[in-house]
């Protein structure tokens, strides 16, 4: 018992070995077992969303969690290298001022109120169908128009591909709004 | 590059480890000068001066790869008797309407090429309610197949020579005189860009998008192309041109656009006119008879198929009058203009920070007031979501929250891991991101929301079958969700970009599949072939080999690295050097084959001649690789497409300390918009004293555009906490700035506060024997997130290139003071006696 | 496990901060604060407790056609990304009187946090200001070589990160021969203003993480001369040990004399 | 709002003459990095520099000391209760007067009861300096500090419950080990007066190292001043010993404040100059002249008041010493020329960022 105890000291192990204290005499348990924190994670083969460059990202999660991003060696773009923003990626996602609940704000308000995603996504196409209403246009001049110009769209030029063909289907060949914008101009 | 785009810049540096000499051209010193072998500052929006003389010098140095300038170029081609240059004119071409201040593009046209005919007299891509996207369908007002040439170059109508002429004035004494580069530099540098040619050298040109947004910017990246053409960099590895790109998918947001004026894989939206009434006008009116828009039909009639299903017939001409009609300038501009004077109800802004990211910011921010409703989807709550709480309008008591009846949803956004989808990178790179996680609280993406909310109204739309209801009714939404939240499956969204044969929904391979009858649907045909099968999504391949990675994501078209390969190989299929070989001829498989994927019909001999009334890709030779234009040639002169002109031409910035060098009567552009008003006013023409110095805007590496997604981020916002304003020190001892001060910039728009960055990275420079100041301001902060900051974009106007509607925020005017910018209203007051003094 | 090392090129480096993040976002170290401090692009100033990477910003004479990568002249901005030198002979080791900081098998100098007691001896111990108390923490950090990342073979986070590979990691030896060779082809390009920073002629005996530089390697805050203070102790303990003799020899004497 | 394009340059853009100036500034510049033209503040350059003259924008180099208040307390405490522990053996071995003994064990066991005590409160907590005992480390000051001072808390603990106990019951054994505990204090005790000042000099704070040979003296003859001083004021003020021992203590104080003085070197700076030249300059003179000239008017007037002050002089002196070098140490720390090699003179160069900072906190 004792012994053992003693041979817990680093002091004792310094002694046996000779060690000067700097070496494994005086690693802790943690030390001598150290590794990455993305030991046994799984991960997914990611992208950078910040700039046009599209370097690859390996996202490591656990349990449903974050864990960390890192640049992926086998991208024959980036070869694992990401710029600061890429490298703080992970920080994107997580950081602690990104918004989680959606959040209202009646006419002539000073302040937000909590609203229920449901609830809000309800009224919101309730607030388009009456819009669209009031002002489509079926014809000008016997001509087809099929068009409103009371309701926009600016979109951000990270939405995925197939985020951008939703939009454009819906908006443009189901609602007939023409004012679609992005950041994208040429 | 190293400043925006550092891991891109990996390459350059590697270039540059094996020999490439780099020259960085830029107001300021930056991150990339610092890696660069040459550094030539220029006056802010002279660029085209600048190009111009490099090519004028490539002209009268004979420093042009002749073989492939003349075999693959238009250089050769004659123009038309009546064209008259700016040269000739004064600083405007042939064609100009004065009432109408427009071009007409008649007199650019090729010789012997017939003008196409329209039932609307309007030139396809000349239209004015066009945004110009997708315009290299080009040709349109023309038959450009059609025309005359001259190989040995010395007609004095051929391109080559007016192109020559209208360049002769850009010399090395111009540049130094308007640029503000001491001649024996440019000379220097001139000489070795001009190296990178031949068939053992190449020399590539990287821009950022910045290069864009000029009051002529798409001339600018002409000019670009002109140079490259004349120096064979097209086409070949190591040339070409590159767009360094500022967002994920900016290229995907234009392939499928969410743009007023086209639709997905570049098809124009219908303008409203006599000649978009029926589907067979308006394929005639955009499409081709020759090259690759040949297959016009076949895109748009898939499309409609893809968007309204069995709906869409031949008899109803495939539901193609349920698309919108565009009506006038609807671009963001456009419209928000519009929202300004109170013409909108609702908006949606999705991931985009126009509050803080986009030029007369105050006007963004004030003309949101107008809505009734709108809804914000982001990380965070942007500038754009609290405009109506806690904006600089709000503290000056220019809007007041109890008086803005805007009803505002703002709704979490998801981030990249916490969805499937694709980005296309700023090379055609289409990726696949895979989700990780489920978002978290109310976070959704983009899909699930645009789903349900389509969802909803489609339930509405199906209780009310009207006419106008009609398109929502037939609009195919039957998308499957799956997961936590119920995400709409997005590989089957991909399936639908594709496209896929209408009896068995089987997917098709390549656009080559699609059909003009109505039997395929595609959602965007120059992504078709990146899903040939349900469980073969290319985008999400990582597998990469050879030099260009193929097997690695997938570059649209059918996974092409490099566009307009066929010019790597010589007119007879060799390639041009064995170092420069990338795609070449077989002679006895009798195919192309290479590195890359051909860009080319891959049995198409490279003697082909094609039979006089050959139409499509057949009717273009063996020898000509710009396939998608009908007169299969890479174009130095543009006969069709361009609002302004046929070629790039020195203009001041409309806002700007000169009056032009070249032509004292035109200043700016004659074609571009200022949409100047009230809110949206200018400083005079040709130096305005009240605005000495010249302002540019940039991005640092620190922060991402509008800094909503980096302003927040603790390791990031602590590496540039805090907006300034590089100057030089001579202008600081000038105005008596101390380093680290906060100096005042004002604007005809607007004033800001700025710490002062005094350094010698900024030079001013000699233009005209006079010294020019320019201050540079980064324009990623707001007022809301970890670090904070005025909005430079405040300073910046709402204008309008013509082609693509790009503002200019690059060559502006300011004025500097020492000293802050009060708050509240005493700092509207210190915009106003900055406005007030005499001009 | 062969010794690993750092070789930090300046004439590689775009300053773009990459480094910086990837060590911050790797390691889950906070801010430094929001200080704006008008040193060039340089806003974290130093490595300390909470910034293990740093780039340092050194701006010189511009002129007009010379970019930095001309030999003509140093170039008109310089980076150079500061990191724990990992010294050869380390004062913060050799000061750390409760074997909190320990040699990894690959040569790193780590900081046990579960064994740190937070005494600050190193902090005074290092000759090129790296190691720092976390006042709030109450014990000391600095680079850990990313030592959890290297026993499982992984390059540190920085390294990985480098978008220009600026920062190369490898086996020390050969990293000191690059970067000789380095220095050699720099030359041939006409750039001769580029050093290697390895200071084996002093008593720290070189370092781990070395640097390429052009021009003064003072420009970047980095020390001509730096020694490990354990060479001041032997003069330390032959002066306590006169000046204990003395007291005691003192005292006796004093008390002898009123010995009755 | 356009009009016609001006005909001239207007007159709010630079006139041929701020052409000329301009131009000359802007040569200026080029040269030397710097502006220098009339008008233009703060004197030198419009912006701070990295360069091989002025070093990195003037960032220091090294990290300054992070010790509490604490460090230095117990530098004082532990340096007066080892000299104390020596006084102790001294008087016992060559003395019969048991009161002086007594309160010498008594002073050096408080000391070395106190002292571990400061060190936890520097650390934060008790666990803290038991991590001291982990290893060993010859090569670290701290190490062999951390376990000498146990050894002497525990000799001296000893030592003085001993003489407790003696005073009771009056036994051998108990005698013995008085001894053997109070000879183990004291050679602990020697340690414990000198090796502070090896450990403050074998570091890389120029002024401390630079006086590395000196400092472990210094900081005995300073313990052996204030254990004297306390041991009188406890009321042994008719030792003839202490006084005598008091001045050599105040003897060598002065010695070593006369080379200080004399020392001139930029390194010792921060000895004479500022906040810790001050604090060491009041020390040296409160520890050393001060009670040396008031021993001495003791020795021959036999005036008490005199040699109380001598004391309290002493003792402040001896605290303010050891406050006064480590003030120095962050002095030196923070002058980033000295590592570096920097040249000792340049003309200032733009603005300390803590310049800056007091500029804003004005202008706002």
């Amino acid at each position: 018992m004792l012994p053992k105890l003693l041979s817990r000291w680093p002091l004792v192990r310094q002694i046996q070995t000779g060690g000067d204290g700097t070496g494994p005499e005086v690693m802790t348990e943690r030390t001598h077992t150290l590794g990455p924190r993305t030991n046994g994670a799984q991960v997914a083969r990611s992208v950078c969303p910040y700039c046009g460059v599209g370097c690859g990202q390996l996202i490591f999660h656990k349990d449903n969690k974050l864990v960390s991003i890192e640049g992926d060696p086998e991208s024959p773009i980036s070869r694992g290298r990401l710029c600061p923003k890429g490298a703080d990626s992970f920080e994107l996602l997580t950081h602690p001022h990104r918004e989680l609940k959606v959040k209202y704000r009646r006419p002539f308000s000073t302040d937000w109120e909590d609203l229920d995603l449901e609830v809000a996504m309800d009224m919101i196409a309730d607030r388009v169908w009456k819009s669209r209403e009031k002002s489509f246009v079926e014809t000008q001049d016997g001509q087809s128009l099929m068009q409103t110009k009371a309701i926009g769209h600016l979109g951000g030029a990270t939405l995925d591909n197939e985020e951008n063909y939703l939009i454009k289907k819906l908006f443009t060949g189901g609602l007939g709004m023409v004012c679609v914008s992005n950041q994208a101009r040429i | 590059m190293a400043e925006n785009h550092p891991v891109g810049f990996q390459w350059v540096m590697e270039a540059r480890h094996k020999g490439a000499k780099v020259i960085h051209v830029d107001p300021r010193y930056t991150r990339t000068s610092a890696m660069a072998d040459y550094w030539l500052p220029l006056r802010a929006g002279t660029d085209i001066i600048f190009l111009g003389a490099l090519i004028n010098y490539t002209l009268t140095h004979d420093r042009y790869f002749r073989e492939y300038v003349v075999h693959y170029t238009n250089a050769p081609i004659i123009l038309r008797e009546d064209f008259r240059d700016t040269e000739d004119l004064g600083g405007i071409f042939s064609g100009w309407d004065k009432e109408k201040q427009a071009y007409s593009p008649e007199t650019w046209l090729y010789e012997g090429a017939p003008s196409a005919d329209s039932p609307s007299g309007e030139k396809a891509g000349h239209s004015q309610a066009g945004g110009g996207h997708g315009k290299d369908r080009g040709g349109e007002a023309g038959r450009l197949y059609k025309y005359n040439d001259d190989p040995t170059l010395q007609n004095p109508r051929c391109v080559f020579q007016v192109l020559k002429s209208h360049f002769a004035r850009y010399t090395p004494e111009l540049v130094e005189r308007a640029c503000g580069i001491p001649k024996e530099k440019f000379l220097q540098v001139a000489d070795v860009f001009i190296s990178a040619s031949g068939p053992e050298k190449t020399g590539a040109i990287c821009y950022a998008v910045g290069w864009t947004q000029h009051s002529k910017g798409p001339q600018i990246i002409r000019a670009a192309a002109i140079l490259q053409l004349l120096l064979g960099n097209i086409g070949r590895p190591g040339g070409g041109i590159l767009a360094l790109r500022g967002h994920a998918t900016i290229q995907g947001s234009t392939d499928i656009p969410t743009l007023y004026d086209i639709l997905p894989g570049y098809l124009p939206m219908p303008f409203f006119g006599s000649d978009s009434q029926k589907l067979e006008s308006y394929i005639k009116k955009h499409g081709s008879e020759t090259g690759w828009w040949a297959n016009f039909d076949r895109y748009i009639i898939s499309l409609l198929k893809a968007w309204y299903g069995d709906a869409a017939t031949q008899s109803n001409d495939f539901c193609f009058n349920y698309l919108p009609r565009v009506t006038g300038d609807h671009s963001h501009f456009g419209y928000w203009l519009d929202m300004a004077d109170g013409k909108m109800e609702g908006l949606f802004v999705m991931g985009q920070n126009p509050g803080v990211g986009a030029p007369n910011a105050k006007l963004q921010r004030t003309a949101l007031s107008k809505l009734k409703w709108l809804v914000v989807r982001d990380f965070v709550e942007t500038e754009t979501a609290s405009f109506w709480k806690d904006s600089p309008e709000v503290q000056r008591g220019e809007l007041n929250p109890k008086n803005i009846a805007t009803e505002i949803f703002f709704l979490p956004a998801s981030g990249h891991a916490e969805k499937d989808g694709s980005y296309t990178n700023t090379q055609r790179l289409v990726q696949f991101h895979e989700k990780a996680v489920d978002a978290l609280g109310d976070n959704r993406s983009e899909t699930w929301f645009v789903y349900h909310l389509g969802r909803r109204l489609k339930a509405k739309a199906a209780k009310e079958p009207t006419p106008r209801n009609a398109a929502l009714n037939a609009l195919t939404w039957d998308y499957n969700t799956h997961g936590k939240h119920g995400e709409p499956v997005v590989d089957e969204i991909d399936g639908e970009i594709n496209g896929y044969r209408v009896e068995n929904r089987t997917l098709v391979s390549g656009y080559r599949d699609l059909k003009n009858n109505g039997s395929t649907a595609c959602g965007c045909w120059i992504y078709s072939g990146m899903m040939p099968a349900p469980d073969e999504n290319k985008a999400r391949k990582r597998e990469p080999h050879g030099l260009y990675g193929h097997g690695w994501g997938y570059a649209w078209p059918s996974d092409r690295r490099i566009l307009y390969n066929r010019a790597s190989a010589r007119p007879d299929g060799k390639p041009w050097s064995e170092r420069k070989k990338l795609v070449w001829w077989d002679e006895e498989k009798k195919e192309w084959t290479g590195h890359d994927i051909p860009d080319f019909t891959k049995k198409k001999p490279p003697d082909h001649k094609p039979d006089k009334d050959a139409r499509g890709d057949d009717a273009l030779a063996g020898d000509k690789p710009f396939i998608m234009h009908p007169d299969g040639t890479g174009w130095i002169w543009v006969p069709s497409g361009l609002k302004d002109g046929p070629l790039p031409t020195h203009y001041e910035p409309l806002e700007s300390i000169s009056s032009n060098p070249l032509y004292p009567e035109v200043p700016v552009n004659p074609v571009a918009k200022k949409m100047e008003r009230p809110d949206n006013p200018y400083a005079f023409e040709g130096g305005d004293a009240r605005f000495p110095y010249i302002l540019s805007t940039y991005r640092l590496t620190e922060h991402h555009t509008g800094g909503g997604m980096t302003r927040y981020l603790s390791h990031l916002a602590e590496l540039q906490p805090e907006l300034f304003a590089e100057i030089s020190p001579e202008l600081a001892a000038e105005l008596d700035i101390q380093h680290g001060e906060y100096i005042t910039i004002s604007s005809a728009r607007s004033a800001i506060e700025a710490r002062a960055l005094i350094t010698a990275r900024i030079k001013p420079l000699l233009v005209e024997g006079r010294n020019v100041h320019q201050v540079c301001v980064p324009y990623q902060f707001g007022y809301k997130g970890l670090v904070t900051g005025s909005v430079p974009n405040d300073l910046l106007a709402i204008s309008e290139e013509p082609n693509v509607r790009i503002m200019e925020t690059k060559a502006l005017v300011c004025n500097v003071k020492r000293g802050r910018l009060p708050q509240g209203k005493a700092g509207l007051e210190v915009w106003k006696e900055e406005m007030r003094r005499p001009a | 496990m062969s010794t690993t090392a750092f070789l930090t090129d300046s004439t590689l480096c775009i300053g773009c901060k990459a480094c910086e993040v990837a060590c911050k976002e790797w390691n889950q170290i906070s801010e430094d604060g929001y200080e704006w401090s008008g040193h060039s692009y340089d806003n974290t100033q130093a490595v300390g407790h909470s910034t293990w990477r740093h780039v340092k910003f050194v701006e010189n004479p511009v002129e007009i056609g010379l970019g930095g990568n001309s030999g003509e002249q140093l170039p008109a901005w310089g980076f150079s990304s500061d990191v724990c030198k990992h010294c050869e002979v380390a004062g913060c080791l050799e000061a750390c009187p409760t074997g909190a900081i320990v040699r990894m098998e690959f040569g790193a100098v780590f900081v046990q946090p579960d064994v740190c007691n937070g005494c600050s001896y190193c902090v005074v111990s290092c000759p090129f200001g790296v190691v720092q108390k976390n006042e709030e923490d109450g014990r000391a950090f600095k680079c850990t070589f990313c030592s959890d990342r290297q026993k499982a073979g992984l390059a540190p986070a920085c390294a990985k990160a480098c978008p220009t590979e600026s920062i190369k990691f490898g086996n020390l030896e050969e990293l000191r021969l690059e970067a000789q060779l380095r220095v050699k082809e720099l030359e041939a390009r006409g750039i001769h203003d580029a050093v290697v920073y390895d200071p084996l002629d002093t008593s720290v005996k070189g370092i781990h993480a070395l640097f390429l530089l052009r021009g003064d390697p003072r420009s970047y805050n980095l020390p001509p001369h730096p020694e490990v203070p354990t060479t001041y102790m032997k003069k330390g303990w032959t002066s306590a040990a006169i000046a204990a003799g003395v007291m005691l020899g003192a005292t006796l004497l004093a008390f002898l004399g009123e010995r009755r | 709002m356009s009009r016609v394009p001006l005909p001239e340059v207007p007159n709010r853009l630079p006139d041929v003459e701020s052409e000329r100036r301009l131009n000359e500034i802007r040569r200026t510049a080029a040269q030397s990095g710097m502006v220098t033209a009339k008008g233009v503040t703060p004197v030198g350059a419009p912006f701070p520099q990295a360069s091989p003259e002025t070093g990195y924008y003037g960032v220091p180099l090294l990290k300054e000391p992070q010790w509490t208040k604490e460090v230095p307390l117990y530098f004082f405490v532990g340096g007066a209760a080892g000299a104390a522990a020596v006084i102790a053996s001294a008087a016992h071995l060559f003395t019969q007067d048991d009161d002086l003994v007594h309160s010498a064990r008594w002073v050096a066991a408080a000391g070395g009861i106190l002292s571990p005590a400061l060190l936890t409160l520097d650390l934060g907590r008790p666990s803290r300096f038991l991590n001291m005992l982990r290893v060993f480390k010859l090569q670290s000051p701290m190490s062999v500090g951390a376990w000498t001072l146990t050894a002497f808390s525990s000799f001296s603990a000893a030592a003085a419950f001993a003489n407790a106990i003696r005073q009771k019951l009056d036994s051998t054994p108990v005698y013995v080990l008085e001894n053997i505990a109070g000879a183990l204090a004291t050679a602990t005790g020697l340690v414990m007066a000198s090796y502070t000042g090896v450990l403050i000099g074998a570091t890389t704070i120029p002024v401390w190292n630079n006086n590395i040979e000196t400092l472990p003296p210094h900081f005995a003859a300073s313990g052996m001043n204030s254990a004297v001083s306390i041991l009188e004021l406890l009321g042994h003020e008719n030792s003839r010993s202490l006084n005598l021992l008091g001045m050599a203590a105040a003897g060598y104080e002065s010695l070593e404040g006369l080379m200080l003085e004399t020392k001139r070197t930029r390194i010792n700076e921060p000895l004479r100059k500022g906040k810790s030249g001050w604090i060491v300059r009041l020390g040296g003179v409160l520890s050393g002249p001060l009670p040396l000239a008031l021993r001495i008017a003791y020795a021959i007037t036999g005036n008490k008041k005199l040699r109380r002050a001598a004391s309290w002089s002493s003792i402040a002196g001896s605290l303010l010493t050891r406050f006064g070098w480590v003030q120095a140490g962050h002095a030196s720390a923070k002058d980033h020329r000295i590592p570096l090699e920097l040249p000792e003179s340049v003309p200032k160069v733009g603005m300390s960022s803590h310049e800056l900072a007091d500029m804003h906190m004005k202008m706002a």
